[in-house]
């Protein structure tokens, strides 16, 4: 059996049935909506069903890493107050709270958390902010729907202490979920704080560990055995900050 | 009367030519179709002769059951993206001529066989008729057929599966929940569900499932209980 | 059957699906307007015709070695189907075929749309629509068997399989009041088979668009204008099954049937905004475990009033 | 349209059903042509009610019967490939002969 049309033909191996099936070698990304920017996930699927999973970065355009952007000046010296960096830290969990709504499929309620996002960027006060959070995290949150799609998916050990947003990223997508809204809801309340900013602990984790890495490592062992779906909503709900590897490059460039 | 004539015989050939470019196409997309065209052209045909139920059933079936069939096709023939020419065939000629024969002597029978005078005429109702036999004097009929699809049920789970409940909740059928590859999440519902608390909550814990399992996992040889397993790999 | 079909309705009867797909698009376009805040929501209703407009004069793009053939025939009948589909429902009085197995010729039509969307799916030979396509077999597989219970259930309540006599039946009580679990289930099932809303995984935007990730130019546009025709004829079979068809107090009857038509068909375009995106397997469970056993005891209650 | 034109509709349907399964290796297409006999016993059936008994609904309840006889084989048939398969790893008629003598 030779080649139609001079493409490679599927070869074939085991699947979680017993069936040995044809394989199909597909790369996810870089660009598809909802997908960190960069990111390439090289997937043998059966069907949908990814068999295998490696992940690369191809580097884009981006030579600063704006979510972690407040706590790494911080550290260089300059007075950054809290309430900036929340505000930031806000804003960075709406986006992946966008990414993650989008994928799921309910595009107005991805389209408010993106709305409030720029708002929030653009300087909206407080209250304003804080009141229309609230409103949405209520509709996200009491969505039963939601949290029947997304539980069970991805779920990641504590023991694995994997770095991330109010210490750590374990549970399934449903848990992230929720520690987004959580996190983002405190951030906002306290987008007024003036005093100094002195931690480092960034809206992904700590900024210098760099927790994209360590996210990027465990994924391919979460991506195998999903449906293509359900690895988009793994994806999005660990939603690693690639700004933060391509950095390290660049490092070892200098 | 002459437009439905013109109509049967097009249905006619349309039929036979599609049931033919089942054996002669290339990708098996294709000739699972050509059968659907071939299946559909006789539930249209159907319509001409006041069979109008058993006609739009038999397209609703066949749909049905072809796309079914694609899916199956695709999914063990050898050939995954259907575009390669593929002649599988043994003792085609024998096979030719054995078919020819049996056509010609079904045509002749037909012809030549003094069919009984039509007696009376198709009910106002076709439907109904077919309704009050099969719930009156067929109801014997109906309940062989109504056994026979649960029995293929059955069996066809039992053949297709190589997953048995010891697989799925373990050597002492203790798991609470079933460790399935594709879910299987009704059988017992979540704790957090039940006491309505904490719906997104931070603890990890709570969704304890093992990792998908990919591969035969469990199943190996030597599980007595599964009964799709009795043959050797 | 055999009575003669007035002409006005053969024409009437595209005109209005295409007006009833044209209003649901464009509802739909308000309402994503409206969630994304872009501003004067309200301007986006002319956004269906722009991009009819757009897709006429679009060059075709080409994928590797694709089916075209295949292609074709599966964009061709989501139209067809829809169309077919929707020749027995009741314009007023009357549908354009008053056929007497008129819910079977429904269902069937409505399930030649596995068939549209898996060659659709399978022609381009190309991996996110023919995942879309397979989607839609799991979809279909799902919600078929609840869906055919709800339509019988009908059916038994009126004793009959024609839809004009379905109608008739309700001329008392809306089947919709008596038969609530039917009707949810029918809803359920019409956003299903449209592959719309929060079922709309088969043309998710999760792989890039699925079945119609390939689709451009003319193609695109029928395989759209088939998708709209399909929801508007799902949400317009509600009204004779469910709905009690054209009956109500003073105004004639096509004029209660277009607006409960609209009415539903607004709920439908509405819940796509409002729900996430149900994947089928989560729902195939719930779908045989829950909503097959919650029909069959709706029909034998049907089935004990009827007696 | 007489009864003679639909039972060469019939003959026709179930002699290249034959011809696939007697010519055909993969198991799949085997059943195609079984679903194409089967499709000529049910024209034959529904030919037989039209032209010789319309009054009885025996012809129709033939029907039925070869539509749900359909379904079944074919539920059966991808069963049974599954299960070799699955055994062997093989579609293929030629090489699922265990019974020959």
């Amino acid at each position: 059996m030779g080649a139609p049309g001079g493409l490679r033909m599927a070869d074939r191996g085991p699947d979680r049935d017993g069936l040995k099936l044809d394989r199909l070698h597909v790369p996810m990304g870089p660009v598809l909506r909802d997908w960190p920017s960069g990111l390439v996930v090289d997937t043998t699927l059966q069907g949908d069903v990814i068999q295998q999973a490696t992940v690369r970065t191809v580097s884009g355009s981006g030579d600063q890493r704006f979510w972690d952007e407040p706590w790494l000046s911080a550290m260089r010296g300059p007075h950054v107050t809290r309430g900036e960096a929340e505000r930031r830290r806000a804003a960075s969990h709406l986006d992946s709270l966008g990414r993650l709504l989008g994928v799921a499929g309910w595009l107005s309620a991805a389209a408010e958390a993106r709305r409030l996002r720029d708002r929030v960027l653009a300087a909206a006060s407080r209250e304003e902010a804080v009141r229309d959070y609230m409103r949405f995290e209520r509709r996200v949150r009491r969505s039963r729907l939601l949290r029947w799609m997304l539980r069970d998916l991805g779920v990641i050990e504590e023991a694995c202490r994997l770095p991330g947003p109010g210490g750590g990223m374990s549970g399934d997508v449903a848990t992230r979920l929720g520690r987004w809204l959580t996190e983002t809801g405190a951030a906002l309340t306290a987008m007024d704080d003036a005093s100094r900013l002195e931690d480092g602990e960034g809206p992904r984790g700590p900024v210098e560990d760099r927790p994209a890495e360590k996210v990027l490592a465990v994924l391919p062992d979460l991506l195998v055995g999903a449906e293509l779906a359900a690895a988009r909503l793994i994806v999005a709900s660990l939603d690693p900050d690639l700004d933060q590897l391509r950095s390290v490059h660049e490092a070892v460039h200098a | 009367m002459t437009l439905q004539v013109i109509a049967f015989w097009a249905l006619a050939v349309a039929s036979v030519a599609s049931g033919m470019a089942v054996f002669i196409v290339d990708s098996m997309a294709r000739a699972t179709f050509a059968l659907l065209a071939s299946l559909l052209s006789v539930g249209l045909a159907f319509l001409l002769i006041d069979l109008e139920y058993l006609g739009v059933l038999v397209i609703l079936m066949m749909v049905m059951e072809m796309l079914i069939m694609a899916v199956f096709m695709i999914m063990y023939m050898m050939n995954p993206a259907g575009l390669m020419p593929m002649k599988m065939v043994h003792n085609d000629r024998a096979a030719m001529v054995i078919a020819a024969g049996v056509f010609v002597l079904l045509a002749l029978g037909a012809f030549v066989t003094p069919w009984p005078r039509r007696r009376g005429r198709p009910p106002a109702d076709v439907t109904g008729a077919l309704g009050l036999s099969i719930m009156g004097p067929k109801m014997l009929v109906m309940m062989v057929i109504g056994v026979a699809i649960l029995a293929t049920m059955i069996s066809t789970v039992v053949l297709a599966t190589h997953r048995g409940r010891y697989d799925r909740y373990g050597d002492a059928l203790e798991a609470r929940r079933p460790v399935d590859p594709g879910g299987g999440r009704l059988a017992v519902r979540d704790d957090r569900d039940r006491h309505g608390e904490d719906r997104y909550g931070d603890h990890p814990g709570g969704a304890q499932q093992p990792h998908p399992d990919h591969g035969p996992g469990p199943s190996s040889p030597g599980h007595g209980h599964d009964p799709s397993h009795g043959h050797g790999h | 059957m055999h009575e003669v079909t007035p002409a006005w309705a053969l024409i009437a009867f595209p005109i209005v699906l295409a007006a009833l797909a044209l209003l649901a698009a464009t509802f739909d376009s308000v309402l994503t307007a409206v969630a994304t805040g872009r501003p004067a929501p309200l301007k986006a209703m002319s956004d269906p015709l722009r991009e009819v407009a757009r897709l006429v004069v679009q060059q075709r793009r080409r994928t590797f070695m694709p089916d075209i053939l295949l292609m074709r025939i599966g964009i061709f009948t989501l139209v067809v189907a829809a169309v077919l589909a929707g020749v027995v429902l009741p314009l007023g009085d009357r549908p354009v075929a008053d056929l007497s197995v008129g819910i079977v010729w429904f269902n069937a039509m409505e399930v030649c749309v596995w068939g549209s969307l898996w060659l659709t799916g399978w022609g381009p030979n190309s991996v996110y629509p023919l995942t879309g396509g397979y989607r839609f077999l799991a979809q279909g597989l799902a919600y078929e068997l609840p869906h055919m219970f709800a339509l019988i259930t009908a059916a038994l309540g009126a004793g009959s399989l024609r839809i004009g006599d379905v109608v008739g039946a309700q001329r008392g009580l809306w089947f919709a009041v008596w038969m609530p679990v039917a009707f949810a289930v029918y809803l359920i099932s019409a956003v299903a088979m449209a592959f719309w809303g929060p079922m709309n995984q088969a043309v998710g935007s999760d792989i890039a668009g699925g079945v119609r990730a390939e689709l451009s130019g003319p193609d695109r546009l029928i395989f759209q204008a088939g998708r709209y025709a399909l929801l508007a004829v799902a949400a317009a079979a509600a009204v004779p099954l469910f709905l009690g068809g054209g009956v109500g107090p003073v105004l004639p009857a096509w004029l209660w049937t277009a607006l409960k038509t609209i009415a539903v068909l607004a709920v439908l375009v509405w819940a796509k905004h409002r729900l996430p995106a149900i994947r089928m397997d989560r729902f195939m469970e719930v779908s045989w475990m829950v909503l097959i056993p919650a029909t069959l005891l709706q029909m034998l209650i049907v089935g004990i009033v009827v007696l | 349209m007489g009864l003679h034109a639909f039972l060469l509709l019939a003959s026709a349907l179930f002699a290249i059903g034959l011809y696939g399964v007697l010519s055909q290796q993969s198991i799949v297409m085997l059943m195609m042509g079984l679903e194409l006999m089967i499709n000529g016993l049910i024209v034959a059936g529904g030919a037989f009610w039209y032209h010789v008994a319309p009054a009885d609904a025996d012809g129709q309840v033939l029907v039925l019967v070869a539509v749900t006889v359909m379904a079944l084989e074919m539920a059966m048939g991808f069963a049974v490939v599954t299960a070799i398969f699955r055994a062997r790893d093989v579609d293929m008629t030629d090489d699922a002969a265990d019974l020959k003598g």
